[in-house]
């Protein structure tokens, strides 16, 4: 295959800024979501909000933060709040159009860990835990999730459920007592899962160009369900590389960077 | 009425051994001068507190002056792990840590319901996740309206708070402005609190509606310029990205760390001789 | 997306008949203008909620447009009685009034409840008071860690909250400061709302950890200068002490109070033309 | 019996500031209170912080409010929050020393009525309601209550109990679940009245001079009992009635001020 002219981070990134239209109030969480929902701002959705858990609301940076609780989210927002009022009145108070998040391991009903691998009381990888992601995983109206596409993040049972997705599947969400509908996109390195309306259990749904089915398949730890539409994803237009690199080569300059 | 105290006299009068601590801060305003302070003074078998432990967490952990953790998120933002947190919690090293773990919203509400005189927090969470299987204190209520069940957390009362803002006046008056985090709460949920600050002045000139701590509710004012480094106060300075990313390779393996703080922490007697430290390091580094 | 519209359009648009309805304040910054034009437009049925009803609520309800009240301390502070509140709770002219009585923690608890997505709040309140006995809305829930009882009522979100405010943007930001009331809280919870300002804005330019409601979250701002008066706009007029006091004479009999309103209020088309004719009226008087 | 050189309510006003210690945190309620507490403030507890229902902390009005929100309140206080914050975080959190209310009736237990004269239904007078009172009775460390003292309101049984005193009286209050001492000074036109320390029935302390006991009992809708050592209210001072009349003319001239 030749040199696309991007990587696979790029194209993660901006397939995973596409899914944000604009005028969403989007809750942003920590890692690579932040640098898609801002992508997505300086791009074709200008008007999206980011909201991030530190109490930022509207944030517009200009460099792309390490933290979710830098200065410049701070400082760009239209309203800073205390992190108890974001909890109850912005994401508890059903005000979140899409919840952002990451995540260590992913199973096919799109529950996430970032809790631990191995045993919880002994673990064999300690990770840094819950952070926002089971509350915003239940009270945003629709969740998007991003991680790059492996075995062992992609397995089929996970360690710990840290946030819930859709469950056992089937409509276990909906008996759960969670708001929203839950993940609607899972956007990898590979390409773009998106669960079945009825088992709720995730099909791969586009392919980012140049990668082979099996590719994905041999990524992910259970027998993996594709769309009969299966669709491949746009490439980066330059449009989107160039407002990416911008964000990300100003960061550097400022030294302010996430690495990568 | 806040007493206007060095760090030295606040730590050693208002923090206990055994005492539940919040030392908290939202990735803006970390009390890390504190942090620092009650490590060299020894204070052990701690309960710490925060909604995300990062730095200075790892640092009390890692010298084993830390008896339980209750947490939601504890990494170094953006980098990755916090070493001396996994050692403790894989191996057990340098003691073993009991782990009382959340999600934020949990705590941002525990820590409310503590600051509200209320015993427990009550709010739609925790549905469908682990965290209920491994800390009992997660309990759930029926509404007796709707009969809705929602989640049910102890308040969060600490022995001590420990917060940094930007401004005291000479009454004691504190004055935090930008990303507020929960240390508001912490402060009015705690039986005793300290806060750093940036500067004493003679007005504070807050605007209408700023965050506010009155003098009557705050233990001990200390006076602590730069005290919330690596972290950022706004209006400052800014957050130093270089040392979060040093951090990184000073606490991977043990001996570097204890070294680290031997010569830095232990081996200075304030905040400013640990800076100066620091420099001296840095300037050595840089002549090799 | 707030909409910037006329008050005309917003309360026609926003305000249907026998909906519930805060129109919310705290001495400071009362919607008078909305609810004037509420009674214009005969928008009737309604229930009312508020945690401290003055004028507004008193013209309202003295026109019979009101079927119930949730409330907690209704009256002229500092005159005296609400003449036409009581009026209906006493008589029930000129139709009885329904009360669902409260004390202030109750409501500010149950509004920020409504704000939060919850179904209800807990407090520790109505400890050996009468109003549960005469409001079953008040119940009791039982702390699943201390077995301590406390107050619980349903959380409010009301159909329609409408406040006034200083400023909004031109994108229909708004901005608030000084006495804050539940203000913030009635909008969060409502299903509706409309927020009227003292002047449209370019720029908020408001200070860090001010008292903002995003576009997002509001239907309609609708400017309307002097909009709060007789209450005041902090940082734009006072509080006319003098009308709260005349309003004692004008509301004390029915038929002072309709040919109050008929004049003031049926007869104008908006609340420049109602203020105008206040001031025309003032001005015969001065000359008898 | 002379003129004394001030009236009934200048000396109300003067013994209840006097109650009032330098650096305790004041709740004030509505009406006469706020004078009161006030009247302190400009005299002997120059570090008393007042605190208004309506979010204003450490309010140092330079003119007599005619509500508790009043732009006086909000424009000198060291800072203005929320309603809903004001009694989760301040009342209900603890941190009031004092709560200072008034009464349209009171019992012999100092139990409140500010809601019905009559019944409830069909009242003879609707009174304004609670207001914070009910909480404000069950949460400050102690009460102060402060209303003039006549038969109709001070009665043998009240029409409604807006907020607790000392309930039905000896330990019927601890048993309550409120917190604090409840009401400890009653301070009316003619006297002080405290509770019993044992049956927590109230008990006339001190007379206001030139006050004859039958006065006050004629003014007690109860067998108004008194203490052993009933004392006389010391007269206001010049400096006291001084402050509180500059306190009024100022007041009066900037046409803001309570009607008496």
């Amino acid at each position: 295959m030749s040199d696309p002219g991007y990587d696979a981070d790029e194209i993660m990134t901006v397939a995973a800024a596409r899914q944000l239209k604009n005028g969403m109030v989007c809750f942003v969480g920590i890692g690579m979501p932040s640098a898609a929902a801002n992508l997505a701002r300086l791009s074709h959705a200008p008007d999206v909000v980011l909201i991030y858990e530190s109490g930022t609301i509207g944030s517009k940076p200009d460099l792309l933060p390490l933290s979710i609780g830098d200065g410049e989210l701070s400082e760009t927002a239209l309203s800073v709040v205390s992190v108890p009022e974001m909890f109850r009145y912005w994401l508890q108070g059903g005000r979140i159009d899409v919840g952002f998040l990451g995540a260590a391991q992913i199973d096919r009903f799109a529950n996430i860990n970032t809790t631990v691998i191995g045993d919880y009381a002994r673990p064999k990888t300690r990770l840094p835990g819950a952070g926002g992601a089971p509350e915003i995983a239940t009270s945003a109206k629709e969740i998007f999730v991003m991680l790059r596409m492996t075995p062992r993040a992609f397995v089929a049972q996970l360690d710990f459920v840290t946030s819930l997705g859709h469950g056992s599947g089937g409509k276990s969400r909906a008996k759960s007592g969670a708001r929203g509908r839950g993940p609607t996109r899972v956007i990898t390195d590979l390409g773009i899962l998106e669960p079945d309306p009825e088992s709720h259990e995730l099909r791969l749904t586009s392919l980012h160009p140049g990668v082979r089915l099996p590719d994905a398949e041999a990524a992910c730890g259970w027998k993996l369900a594709r769309a009969a539409d299966l669709a491949e994803t746009p490439a980066p237009t330059a449009g989107e590389l160039a407002a990416l690199r911008d964000f990300k080569s100003r960061t550097a300059a400022a030294g302010a960077g996430r690495p990568k | 009425m806040a007493e206007i105290t060095s760090l030295r006299e606040a730590v050693g009068a208002l923090i206990r051994n055994g005492d539940s601590v919040a030392f908290e801060g939202f990735t803006h305003l970390i009390p890390s001068a504190a942090g620092l302070e009650a490590i060299r003074q020894g204070k052990r078998d701690l309960g710490l507190i925060r909604m995300t432990p990062d730095l200075i967490y790892d640092q009390i952990i890692g010298m084993g002056l830390a008896r339980s953790l209750t947490f939601a998120w504890g990494g170094n933002p953006g980098v990755g792990s916090l070493h001396r947190l996994r050692e403790a919690t894989e191996c057990g090293w340098p003691r073993p840590l009991v782990l009382d773990e959340r999600s934020h919203a949990d705590m941002a509400n525990a820590y409310a319901a503590g600051a509200s005189g209320l015993p427990f927090a009550v709010f739609r969470g925790h549905i469908g996740d682990d965290l209920p299987k491994v800390n009992p204190a997660i309990k759930r209520v029926t509404c007796p309206f709707t009969g809705e069940e929602l989640a049910a957390v102890p308040a969060l009362n600490p022995d001590v708070a420990v917060i940094h803002a930007q401004r005291a006046d000479r009454k004691g008056n504190v004055l935090i402005w930008g990303i507020l985090g929960v240390q508001k709460e912490a402060v009015l949920a705690a039986r005793r609190s300290i806060v750093t600050v940036e500067e004493i002045v003679d007005e504070l000139n807050a605007p209408p509606n700023a965050c506010i701590l009155p003098s009557f509710t705050v233990g001990a004012v200390c006076p602590v310029p730069h005290g919330a480094w690596p972290s950022y106060a706004q209006g400052y300075y800014k957050r130093d990205n270089r040392f979060y990313k040093a951090w990184d390779a000073v606490s991977r393996e043990r001996e570097v760390f204890q070294a680290w703080i031997e010569r830095h922490v232990l081996a200075t007697s304030d905040f400013a001789e640990f800076e100066a430290s620091l420099k001296a390091a840095a300037k050595e580094t840089a002549h090799v």
